[in-house]
């Protein structure tokens, strides 16, 4: 049963992620994209946990949180950017 | 199929791709974004190399003891390598990047058409 | 003409090495030689859970000084390189916005905190002196990010640099004295595997590993932030 | 199973964004790509069992060097941007 809401869940990220990178490829405004890639970032977070789950090693969590940490810093480089604020 | 096999696969289009990219584009700053692209794709094939099907992390905790790792761990040594190299990818990505200002400075263009010493 | 024909001549050579390496290829089934004497023998050789911390440190240990070495050069010769002219500070940036600000100095002690976390844990879990020295970087990242006048204390990251290196090369002397060669990590008791204190100098040697590459990528990053609005310094000519 | 399925996709997307980090004009664009380049190839170190290089390529290879990528850009838009 929890194998199965693990599996669910692998596949609703999956499917997160395609609908992302779609946004990612078309979008027609660089802002499009940074958001997109923000997003994929924070899917890939949740990813990350499940893919830890499912190779029952819990030392992989260690990975999500320098993820969680670090992912937004590149974000906020390219909005300053954008805005002239760098 | 595996995923070893799927992974250097897609390490060798990478790698194409970014040859292609290095080949082909006239402005610098894309010249080493698809240089640091071959990065990737070298150091995909790299821990390809030493995946093994079924097998774990090489981190002895609670899920793996000590006397059972031979059988059960990938290769580690193709790890420890590729952990060096990306930090040293690093460093020459920032060094070819310094370079390309120093060119800027000198000829307000990064455009390869446009500067003579650098056409081919 | 010539040209484009010569691009694809190159990449379809390339293209079928690569097919023909990667049609040969299949994944083993046996770890090789010394693969399977690291898996074998890490833990009571080292005491290190994580075997690739161990590799990194000591068996290739040698490797990993030369590497920290070359990340050394390319910050000193980014410095040199990026020489600004006299500071004249008037540059011209967007203030930075109040919630950046408040963020970016709540933020800065827990993203260090983690960095600490990551080298001082390298022997026990993923992670070790280089990404524990990226994340220190980036927490001076967001500190330039959040003011983009913040002046780095070149000083203070320089000392810490060179002591950590010359530290770290004591270490391994060390190992040449009371060990078994240059680099090696028996010189204090291996202890158990999975607790803090064990792995002898492994967690020592990560430590000092992450507070130098940390400083020489803050070092690198704050040349790139230096040059932000300023000119160059004219090179001397010579160079032809 | 599923890791397969995972692997393939993760894949595919990240052989897409380097054709797009190639071939884009757009520089920004083409910058952001290759860091998700960077991103995916992490999530596949990851499923090829190797945590610590993928906690390398995510913090190194995804973060800083898109940062110093943008420095670079800004200083070179600034520049031009005084010259007219």
């Amino acid at each position: 049963m929890g194998n199965m809401l693990f599996l669910a869940s692998a596949l609703i990220a999956l499917v997160a992620l395609g609908v992302s990178a779609i946004r990612f490829f078309r979008g027609p405004d660089t802002l499009d994209r940074v958001v997109a890639f923000d997003v994929i970032t924070i899917i890939s977070i949740s990813l990350i946990a499940i893919i830890g789950f499912i190779m029952q090693r819990s030392v992989l969590i260690d990975v999500a949180l320098v993820y969680a940490l670090l992912s937004f810093l590149g974000v906020i480089i390219i909005a300053k950017y954008v805005e002239r604020g760098l | 199929m595996n995923i070893g096999s799927i992974a250097m696969g897609a390490g060798f289009l990478l790698v194409l791709i970014g040859l292609w990219g290095i080949l082909t584009r006239t402005h610098i700053i894309q010249i080493i974004v698809s240089f640091s692209v071959v990065d990737t794709g070298v150091h995909l094939i790299m821990v390809a190399a030493g995946y093994m099907h079924q097998r774990t992390a090489p981190i002895i905790s609670e899920g793996l003891a000590a006397s059972d790792a031979p059988s059960l761990v990938v290769d580690p040594l193709p790890q420890a390598l590729v952990l060096t190299a990306i930090v040293i990818g690093l460093g020459v990505t920032a060094l070819m990047l310094a370079f390309a200002l120093r060119i800027h400075e000198k000829n307000d263009t990064l455009e390869i058409k446009n500067i003579e010493r650098l056409r081919w | 003409m010539i040209r484009t024909f010569g691009i694809i001549l190159t990449l379809i050579g390339v293209a079928f090495l690569f097919f023909s390496l990667f049609l040969e290829y299949e994944t083993p089934l046996e770890l090789s030689g010394s693969a399977s004497y690291y898996a074998a023998s890490t833990a009571e050789d080292t005491g290190s859970a994580n075997l690739v911390s161990a590799i990194v440190v000591t068996y290739r240990g040698l490797d990993t000084l030369g590497e920290v070495t070359i990340l050394f050069l390319t910050s000193s010769i980014m410095s040199y390189m990026l020489k600004t002219k006299k500071a004249r500070n008037q540059r011209t940036f967007r203030e930075s916005s109040e919630l950046l600000r408040t963020a970016s100095a709540l933020l800065v002690p827990f993203i260090i905190l983690l960095g600490v976390f990551i080298f001082v844990h390298g022997h026990l879990s993923p992670g070790g002196g280089f990404q524990g020295g990226a994340v220190l970087a980036s927490a001076l990242v967001l500190l330039l990010v959040a003011d983009p006048l913040y002046t780095v204390q070149s000083r203070i990251l320089s000392v810490i640099e060179s002591s950590s290196g010359f530290l770290y090369v004591l270490l391994g002397l060390s190992g040449l004295l009371f060990g078994a060669g240059f680099l090696d990590s028996r010189v204090l008791p291996t202890g158990r595997v999975g607790e803090l204190f064990s792995a002898g100098l492994i967690p020592l040697i990560y430590i000092l590993i992450g507070l130098k590459v940390g400083t020489e990528l803050s070092n690198l990053l704050s040349v790139f932030h230096s040059v932000q609005g300023q000119d160059l310094m004219e090179d001397e000519g010579g160079a032809r | 199973m599923i890791e397969s399925i995972l692997f393939i996709v993760l894949a595919l997307l990240a052989l897409a964004s380097a054709v797009v980090a190639v071939i884009s004009k757009n520089l920004v664009t083409s910058i952001i790509s290759a860091g998700l380049v960077s991103l995916l190839a992490s999530l596949l170190y990851l499923l090829m069992s190797a945590p610590d290089v993928a906690m390398t390529e995510a913090a190194i290879g995804s973060s800083l060097a898109t940062i110093i990528f943008f420095y670079v850009l800004n200083r070179i838009r600034a520049k031009e941007d005084s010259r007219d």
